[in-house]
Parts: C-alpha cells; structure tokens; sequence
C-alpha cells in the first residue's frame, strides 16, 4: 500500500456514499473503546489548549505559544498507535504531541508556566516541551532541525537492532530547508527505521505552500525513493489505521516512509499572530472548522454508530476539563525557579577547568 | 525632526533606497503578502511590487546564497533574516561565500549586500529563539555589523548599509521596533558606517554599549547621575568596522569603561573592545575595564531567569561603580 | 526533449552500428571549423593542466589542484554553446571552464603561481578563479555553494530582463547537499532562467555516488519538476549539440533545466589524491582511459570524417602547447604579489570608521 | 613512552575508546574505506566494520544533526568534518542543537558528542579552506572546544572527549598530523579536559596560546632564551571550559603576557583571554598584554602573502620585547 503514492481529496472521508459510522470503525479495525479513548484523547488536547490561550491572554504563560487547535487528530492518530519504545520528535507545536506520547499534562502546562515542576523546570517553554521518559524527544524551534534529530534517533534503533519506530513531525514549511533533503537521504541510503510526518496544514505562518515550493508535499520524497502516502489528517480513524500500518512496516524493516497528513489550523501561526488576514480570509478558515474539525468528525461517526450519545459526550467533556482545571492548578501552585537554577544545567559534566562564569560571579 | 517608531525609520529607508535604485530588491519570508512577521516591510508589496518584494521559502542557506548569487552580478539584494538566530543555517554563505569574495577574486566581484533581522532577546523566547549573534559576523574580517538602537541610527544606518558594496550584516531589535524617537527630517538623511555617536556626555566613566543596549546604559547613567557620577555613554552604532578613535577619546577623557553588551561574554565583541582598549591605551587605565552582558548560559524560558540572564541598568551602575573603586 | 526524461547507458555513442564521423556531426549539427575548435580547445585543456602537474610537482603551484583531465568535454561542450552575455559559475575544478568562458590561460596560469597577473592578482589560487568581464563567476571551494549563487545570478538576469543564461556546474556529490535542494526548489518556484549541471564523473573522492545516495543523479531534480536529461559528458558533440538546445530553451524562457553530465576522472580527487585505490581499481581507470577519452573519441570522429589526419592533429598540438609554454613563462615571469597587497580587496569600500587592522599595523 | 605521530594518537585513542564502548561511532566523509581524508582513521573500518564506521554523504548539517539525534538517544557519535570550514554549514546543529539540549531539557538530555577535524591553515588552501574556527564555538555556551598541540595531548584529550557528556568540538591541525611525539603507554592515557599545561618554564613573560601555536610559542621562547629571556609558555589545550587559575598564575608570576592564536583577532579567543586577566589581574600587570594572530584578513593563496598573514615567531619574538619594554 505504501509502496504507491495515493492522493486524497480533502474532505473525502465525508465524500459521496457516505459509509455508516460502524463501517468507517470496521474499516479501519478500530473498536469501540479505542474510538472513544481517541476522542477522550482529542477533547483533552483541545480543552488544554483552549485553558492555554486564556493563561497567555492574561500573561500567565510568555513568548511564542503555538496551538495545535484543529490539528489534533495528528497527535492522537499518528501518535497513539506507537508503542512505548517508540520515538516522537518534532517541532514547537508539539503540546498535544508531548501528552499523546505520555507526557504528564500537568508537567506541559508548568513548563508554559515557567515553573520547577515543568517538564523542562521552566526552562525550555512551550517550543521546548521534552519527556525522556517516554521517549518524547522535544519540542524543537529551528524550522526542519529536528529532521536530522529523526533520523539521528532512527540510526540508534537500528545501530541498537531495536525494533521499535522514530515518528518525526515536521510542519509543510520545513520541506523546503536543506536539512530536510539531507535527512531524507540519509534515512534512505540506510534503510532507517523513521517515519517523516509532515503535518501539511496548507500555510508556513502566512504563507501557502504552493507559493515557495514546485510540487506537492507527498512528491517530496520522489528523489529518495521514499514511498510516500497521503493521509487525511482531520480523520482520526483513517490517521490512526494508516499509522499503526506503517508503524509495523517499518518496524518490520521495510525502511523509512514520508506521510503527507492533510490537516488545517484553525488558529493563528502562534497567539501573536492573526487566524485570518492578507494570506488566508475568515471564510476559509471557518468552512474548515465547519467541516473539517477532527473532534466533531469523530463524534459525528460515533453518534452515527450509536457508540455514544450527547449525555456520554458531555461526560467525557467535563472529566477532561476535569484534568485540564488539574494541570492549570497545578502549574499556578508550582514554584518558579530559582536563581541558582540560571547556571544549572549548561555543562552536562563537572568541568576540571573552572567555567568562565562561575568568575564572573565571583567577581560581582 | 518627524517622531516615529524604529519600524517605521527602518521602513522609511527601505522605501527611500528601493525608491532611488531600481537594483534594490528585498527577499525574505513573510516581507511581502505578510509585511514582515514585524512588520517592517509594511506597503512594500503594494508600492514596489513582486518583482522587488519577494516572499521567500524557508530556506535560509538557499536565499541567502541567492542574494550573494545577485549581488555579484549586480543587483544590491536586502536579505531579510526573519530573525538572526535562523541565520546559522546561511552563515556558510555570509562567510565562506559573501565575506570573501571582493579577496578572493582581487577587487572583481564588490558585495554590495545587506543581512537584516532583529538579533538578541525578545521576552522569554528561549534558547533557540533569543541570541544575540553579532560575534559570529564581526569575527571574520570582510562583512560589515551595524547595529542601531534609535529610530534615526536605524533610518541612517541601513540607507548608508544598502548604499554600501561590503556585504553589511544589519542588526535590529525587536524590542526596538515599537520604540519611538526623533528623525532628522531632511530627504536623504544618510549616517556613515564606523562612526560612533556619543549619547550621553560625562567625564566619570565611560560606558561603551552598542544595539538595544544604549537604553540600558542610558537607564545606568541616569542612576548614577543621582549619585553625581557623570558617565559618557558611547554607542558604537558600527561594530565592524569600529570607531576606534572614539572609543580611545572617551577612555583618555573617563580613564575607566565599562563595556555593556547583549551578547554572551565569552569571546564576545566586548572581549574585543577592552582587548582594544587596553593595548592601546593601557596607560590611561586607572581600573579595569569591566563587561556586563548576558549570563554565559542559554538563554532560558521562565521570566524571572531571563530577567537573571540579561543584561540590566543595575548591573551597568554596578560595574560603574566598581571601576569607580565606590 | 527535455521534457521527457531520457536515460543514456554510457558510451553508447560508441555503441552498436556505429555511425560515421560525418555523420555524427551533421546529427549534432557542428560544422567542421566547429568541431576542430572543439578538439582544438580540449587538447589546450589538456595540455594547460598536464602542464600545471608538473609545475605542482616542483612547488610552482600549491595547494590544492584539481584537474579537469578527462573531463574536458564538459568544459568545451557545455560552455562553448554559450553567449558571451551568459554566465558560468562552478567549483574548485574549474581552470578549464575559466579558459572556455574566455579567461586568458595565462591569467590562468599566473593565479596557479599565486603571482600579480593571475586572474586574482594571486590571491584565490586554483579553486578560485574568476573572470568578471567575460561572466565567468568563480570557482567556488565549498561543495554545493555555488548552487545558490547560480540561483541567484539566474535572478538578476530576470530580474533585469535580459535574455542570457547561467549555467551552474556541480559535481555529483554536491546534490547530496542542502543548498542544492533549496536552490532548486527556488530556481523552480521562480521559473529562473538557469541550467544546473551535475558534472557525474561517479565519484565524490573517494565514494562513489551509489554509496551515498538514494537514486541516480538525473533523478534528483524530481521534487522540484524540472526537466532533467543525462548526457554522454566524454561525447563533446552531443553535449555540445544539448546545451546549445537547452540554452535557447532556457533563454525562451523555458525555465530552469537539469542536466546529468556523465563523466569521469582521469586523475586523483587533487594533486595529492591516489588515482585509484581502495574506491577504485587500476583496471576501471584504465578502461575508462582506453574507451573514454574525451578528446581520443572526437579526433577518431574527424580522422573518420576525414576532416582531420594526424599531421592535422599534430599541428593543432603543437599550436595548444605553444599557447602552455607561453603561458607558463608568463606565470614565471609574473612578479609576485607585494606585501601591501596583504591588505588590499578585504573591503570594497573606504571605511569612515578605522579598520580593525588599520591600528594592528600601526602598532607593530 | 612511545614516539608517534599525532595522527597515531588520535588514531589510537579513536581505536580504545570504541574497544572500550560498543555505542561509540564514528561518521564522517571518507572516514571509512578511504581512511579519512587525512587517514586519522586508517583501519577502523577493518577493525570495526561498516557499522561503526560510516561514510557519509557530503551532507554537514544533515550527518552532524543525525549524530546530535543519535547521541539524544544514548550513542556517543563521533562526527568528523573534514575541516572545521565545512562546519559552517552545520553549525545551527551545534549551537541551536548540541550545545543548548541539555539546557533547554533542564538536564533530561545530556549530548556525548564529539564534533572533530582540523582547523586553521594549511599550506596555500586559500581563504575558504584555511580558518582557525574556535571562537566559533567557545562563544556560545554549552560546547566544550578543545584544541590539543602535540600527539599525547591528542590522544589523552580526544579519549577524554570521547567519555565527556558535553558536546565537544575537537579541533585538530593538518599540519600537526605528521608531526612525532612522546605519548605515555600506560594503556589508559587520558588528559582532563580543562587543565592546562605548562609547555615551557620562565618567569620573564608568559607566553600564552593553544593548538597549533604551542611550537611556534615555543620557538619564539627558544629565540628570547637566547637574549636571556625566559618564557613561560602556558597551552591551555582547552580553550572552552578554562583553566583560569592557570591563566593567572602564570600572570601572577611575570607580570606581562603575550596572547599568540591562529585565528583572526577581532572577538577571538585572544581577546577573552586579555579581557580575563586585565579584569581579573590588572594590578599583576606591567605593561598591555599583547596578541599575535593571524592577520585580520581572509586567508590568500600566495605563499609569500600567506606567510605574512600567519602569526610567525618572529612576531612572537617582537610583542614579547614589546611587552617587556625591550
Ligand atoms: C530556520 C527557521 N526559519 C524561520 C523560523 C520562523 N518560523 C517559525 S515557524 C515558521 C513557519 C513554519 O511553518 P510550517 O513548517 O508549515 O509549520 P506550522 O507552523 O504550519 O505547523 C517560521 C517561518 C524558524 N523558527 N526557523
Ligand atoms: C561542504 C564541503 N564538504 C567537504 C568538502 C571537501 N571536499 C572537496 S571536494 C569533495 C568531493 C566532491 O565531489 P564531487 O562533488 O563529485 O566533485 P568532483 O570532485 O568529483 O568534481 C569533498 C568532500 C568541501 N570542499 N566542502
Ligand atoms: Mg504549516
Ligand atoms: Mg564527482
């Protein structure tokens, strides 16, 4: 299947001879329980970022936050077939990323905070979001650096003859920096265990990716003869199917693969920047939500197919705003850093030389 | 002396030049449809089109290389750098290719290019997203650093940059942009490069800044002003090449410096400065010269340990005051 | 043509019924005074650099040397289609292209000496070698940097309208670099008027190209659909006859095209590079030798067309050797660059403010 | 002791180290079947197969990232540039990536990578294969750079970089690669990064440098022994973290210095070394501390001209009489 480039019109998950909600389950082989804990998965992703925007609004939380608002079926679709051993790197929209890995929710919201109990202390911030632990690789800020990281990471496993998978994300814009060329090569010449995940939501900040780049997302792998698909992003079963399918591909050693997921930001580039403006209108942006929202897809399919109702609906809702209410609390209730902590953490290792400014402390 | 913002000074020369010279173009990402991520290139587009106004991929080594490409062959490109902390991925073309090429060919190929973007700290943007990088261009000889701290230093600065056939890196602020101030009103309002400005004047100290760090070492002196101590405050406006005669004028005059700076200490650009001083004016010397810069560590995300991190007006009055021996 | 993708197995312009000299020009319609100019500039080539290889080995050249020998047809046939108005820029290999483009071999020559009359007053040496009035752009040491440059002189001559080309030569182990990538991707984008040409000798050093890339090098222009075609590189009249098409293709404004040059090198990587070794054995160079040779291939064509015999031949020698010797007593009698020059041509422009070293001097 | 080459050294400690530690690699162009473009890795590829030592592409940024991922993941890459000139274009991977990971993952990501190759001039390379490229590394926090003068300090040094968790840029000299040394035997010779050492005693002037410039140093030393002069001659091996007290002792003891590096002076390693020691031990001092380095220029081709551009002895000679008022 991946062997072969298939395109997929948007939308055409809803298209004509529109299939039941049972049959979309069945043919994508995911159950009952599985369909709800994803959507209980992207309530919780988009209850956190919505509790995330009002925080920075009021200056709780600082500097660049991008949401992933209307993009979280490619967190928890791409995400949670992914076994524990499996690696996720990506980029600085990674909030939900982080969480669908295993990253404590309470640990992201403290680290928009800036405070001790967040997942980096306080240090990194919303772009730098890490869970070692888990194998979340961060949370990186260079548009397609994390690109090699992936293929980096995907070397380990096979150096390690492991058999777990690297998930590396990266945004429509990256494919057009030399990194991402250089990465995919090098994932390709030694079969490497990656899949290069490019969350193709139209725009790089105000700019649509037909204006920088000569052809199409998915037929950027062709110089590396890496088979490329393109998945509906906004389809969280689809998302999920194609993953866990991948997933075993390459696990099975059938090398590196490029996914072309066609999703949509319903926000702006970051909570400083418009949703709509000179480089996309207002009405786009609201057909998109209108028929492309991941969660109201989702739960369309599951109302359809009698799995849950609007009660069961609103239950889930309020236990996620439940963990959502949790983690901000938690992050008020944790302490900043303190200054010692400015100088921790620069040297992995004790240096025998001093370190330049432990004297120009000393000095002062 | 119309008042406006360092934005609207920095898009007021770009418009002036692009107005004057036809070889001018501008390329970038998000400088045309988009206006600039900052803004600066607002009405662009619209008043030169997108022949001369052009959005770039993300692709920084690619459209940088681009510009040395044009400039040898004639054009005069302004190559906006979204930030400069992206510009490390380019910094192979700015080297290797722009800084050395008038050498390497023996005076053939005049780079007639500007680098421009806001460098250093915003407000807790991070590790990736907050350096100051002036060191990294002022270190190889060949391309020129100009970093303005008022709306009329970056009006004359980037039009006497853009006119000049050195490739210029041009460094901004972006906590500048907002900052309002007076520029001379005259229509081709041009300051040389290497020509430093004395902000303040005083006989005390000398404290010796470039780039947004002027408004600290004014925010210093002002506080010791209390104190009846009187500090010159020298803004070296070019880094590369340096006012070397007005940095030994103000040392002959204070015989102590302090050296405010954006940057990390080591090796940093105020390392060259008192480097500088004291080879040449070691005599006039009555203390040490003193840095105050950026904690030598990355910089990090919570407020209160970037406030740490960067450099402050107390810790400018601080070194004053111990080069003072107060 | 171009269009279409056309794989050529090599040699097979030698390959099974054989056409006749006269045919093979009239097919690639090159005249007779064409074709001997042809060959009459590959043996100066060949000749200049045999000569340089001597003066290397006793200490008149330093440095590192790459010679162009056995891949003089990518010179002559790729540059010498050309307008004086198009451009060429390149890598460190490029003495050759220097002289096709119209750089005077004793300039040439002088700059290899690292004297005053050298095509850089002695300063940029062997990689370095530019001629700013005949368009010839240098002459670049960083491996794909010249790509981005090639780019951006297609801009200016959009930019200003003209109708000249650029021809922007790499070898093949360039296009595993980033900068080729986003230079592509920004030639496609904006329909630049430039040819890229991957001069395909096989190796990069010591690795052959397979080892370390992921498909042919005429692939690699795929993700950014520009047209790419492969070309017999040792056959000097069918890459002449394809560039003088291509040009006018491009000068039409065809946009960006992609050419596969294949070739190969008769010496070591530089003049203190093995000619064979562990990346290849004597016998493959000795048979790319024997059935290879650029300028062996075209005077079997002429001798065959009876357009030339060996007096013929020899006297061309002669003259080509005469121009070397020239040039070579005028390296020799070239002065070398005076100290002052040390501080010249670092900045184009009188600085207001002192230079750095300005003081360093006055100080010594 | 045995006599070998600095190419042995690094050689062998490259061997022992990935005897010693199965997650250790190395990748780079030519490392393997060609055995390194200057044969630093003659028959690893024999001893330690394809696995663990890998030929690259021609890709900087896209193998060096690749290490930085790999090393995130719990292998201890070895990367090598060819030059530290070609690092250019991977830089963002080691300043935005290596050198700020384990900070902005507040100690989840430690980086035990080292970054190695030569750097500096050659002979007749011209000027985009010939920079000294330290600075480019010190001045950001986060990267230890460590740049070792003879052949045991290449081998106790590298092992030591190798074990180090910190990213480390490994700079080594063309031209040292030949040159024979005395390395101990003991079969696990391994030099603390940090710790200078004291190449030469003399109370008269301190002559301090690193790399490569330690025999130059030390020629120059030879020449003022002559005169009656005694030099101290301090390499400080690393240069990022530094052995400060060192740094002072020296000062402490003759009262005057003399920095000598390959690379350009303006905001190089020179220039933090003056800045510390007048910062720190200005009443120590007698006269400026004076810099040799190589000429503020790109470097040319020309032999005569290449020569005027290095830092000489002779010059060495010069600014020691300079400082000791001779
Ligand atoms: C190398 C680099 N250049 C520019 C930027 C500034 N920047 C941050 S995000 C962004 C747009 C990226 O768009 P895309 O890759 O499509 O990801 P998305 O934001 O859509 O998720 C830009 C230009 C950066 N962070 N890094
Ligand atoms: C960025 C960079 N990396 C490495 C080198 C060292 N180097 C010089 S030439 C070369 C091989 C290039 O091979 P290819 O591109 O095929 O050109 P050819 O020498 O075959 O003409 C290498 C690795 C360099 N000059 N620049
Ligand atoms: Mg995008
Ligand atoms: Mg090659």
């Amino acid at each position: 299947m991946a062997e072969t480039k298939t395109r997929k019109k948007k939308g055409n998950a809803k298209g004509g001879g529109k299939p039941s909600g049972a049959a979309l389950l069945e043919q994508h082989g995911v159950d009952e329980a599985l369909a709800l804990d994803l959507l209980r998965e992207m309530l919780l992703y988009r209850r956190f970022e919505e509790n995330a925007e009002e925080a920075y609004a009021i200056g709780k939380i600082g500097g660049f936050c991008h949401v992933h608002i209307g993009q979280e079926a490619a967190a928890a679709g791409a995400i949670k077939p992914l076994r524990d051993d499996d690696y996720v790197v990506t980029a600085y929209r990674e909030h939900t990323q982080a969480i669908a890995k295993g990253v404590d929710p309470k640990a992201v919201m403290a680290e928009l905070y800036g405070r001790t109990d967040g997942s980096s202390r306080g240090k990194g911030g919303s772009m730098h979001i890490y869970g070692a632990e888990c194998r979340f690789m961060g949370g990186h800020g260079i548009v397609g650096g994390q690109v090699p990281l992936g293929a980096g990471i995907a070397w380990k496993i096979r150096y390690k003859e492991e058999d777990s998978v690297v998930v590396c994300f990266m945004g429509d814009a990256a494919v057009n920096q030399g990194a991402f060329h250089e990465a995919m090569n090098l994932a390709a010449i030694w079969s490497l265990p990656a899949i290069f995940v490019v969350e193709n939501n139209e725009y790089g900040m105000g700019t649509h990716f037909k204006r920088v780049s000569a052809t199409e997302v998915v037929d950027r792998s062709a110089s590396y003869d890496i088979p490329a698909i393109s998945v509906n992003g906004q389809d969280v079963l689809e998302t999920y199917a194609r993953f866990r399918d991948l997933a075993e591909e390459v696990r099975g050693g059938g090398g590196p693969r490029f996914v072309d997921l066609q999703t949509y930001r319903f926000r702006g580039h970051s909570m400083s920047d418009p949703v709509s403006g000179t480089y996309r209108s207002a009405e786009e942006v609201e057909e998109r939500k209108e028929n492309g929202d991941p969660i109201t897809l989702l739960r369309g399919t599951l109302f359809d197919a009698g799995i849950l109702d609007q009660d069961g609906l609103e239950e889930i809702d309020g236990e996620v705003r439940g963990l959502v209410e949790e983690a901000a609390d938690f992050a008020d209730a944790s302490p900043k850093p303190g200054p010692e902590e400015l100088y921790e953490h620069v040297w992995a290792q004790e240096n025998h030389g001093r370190l330049f400014f432990d004297r120009r402390e000393q000095a002062r | 002396m119309a008042v406006m913002t360092y934005r609207e000074a920095l898009n007021e020369a770009l418009a002036e030049e692009m107005e004057r010279d036809p070889d001018i173009f501008l390329m970038g990402e998000e400088v045309a449809e988009y206006e600039g991520a900052y803004k600066v290139t607002k009405g662009l587009l619209d008043t030169f089109g997108d022949r001369r106004v052009v959005d770039s991929p993300i692709s920084e080594l690619g459209f940088a290389g681009l510009g040395v490409g044009a400039a040898m062959a004639g054009l005069r490109p302004v190559i906006e750098f979204m930030t400069f902390n992206f510009a490390f991925l380019a910094i192979d073309q700015v080297i290797n290719g722009a800084s050395k090429m008038h050498y390497m060919s023996a005076g053939q190929f005049p780079m007639p290019i500007v680098f421009r973007g806001p460098t250093g700290a915003a407000l807790q943007l991070s590790a990736q997203h907050s350096q100051a990088c002036e060191t990294y261009y002022t270190h190889a000889p060949g391309c020129k650093v100009v970093t303005p701290g008022t709306a009329a230093d970056a009006k004359g600065l980037l039009k006497a940059s853009i006119r000049d056939d050195d490739p210029v890196a041009f460094m901004e602020g972006e906590l500048l942009y907002n900052l309002k101030g007076e520029v001379p009103d005259d229509d081709d309002f041009v300051i040389p490069l290497g020509v430093a400005d004395l902000k303040r004047e005083g006989s005390d100290v000398s404290i010796i800044t470039h780039g947004k760090m002027v408004h600290v070492a004014l925010q210093a002196a002002a506080t010791l002003e209390k104190d009846g101590i009187e500090a010159d405050v020298l803004d070296l406006r070019t880094i590369r090449p340096l006012d070397v005669d007005a940095i030994l004028d103000t040392v002959a005059k204070t015989n102590r410096a302090v050296y405010v700076e954006e940057g990390w200490p080591y090796a940093g650009t105020g390392a060259q400065i008192t480097t500088l001083i004291q080879e040449e004016a070691f005599d006039h010397l009555d203390a040490p010269l003193l840095r105050v810069s950026q904690a030598d560590v990355p910089m990090p995300y919570a407020k209160n340990l970037e406030n740490l991190a960067k450099p402050s007006a107390d810790r400018v009055v601080d070194a004053c005051n111990r080069v003072l021996y107060r």
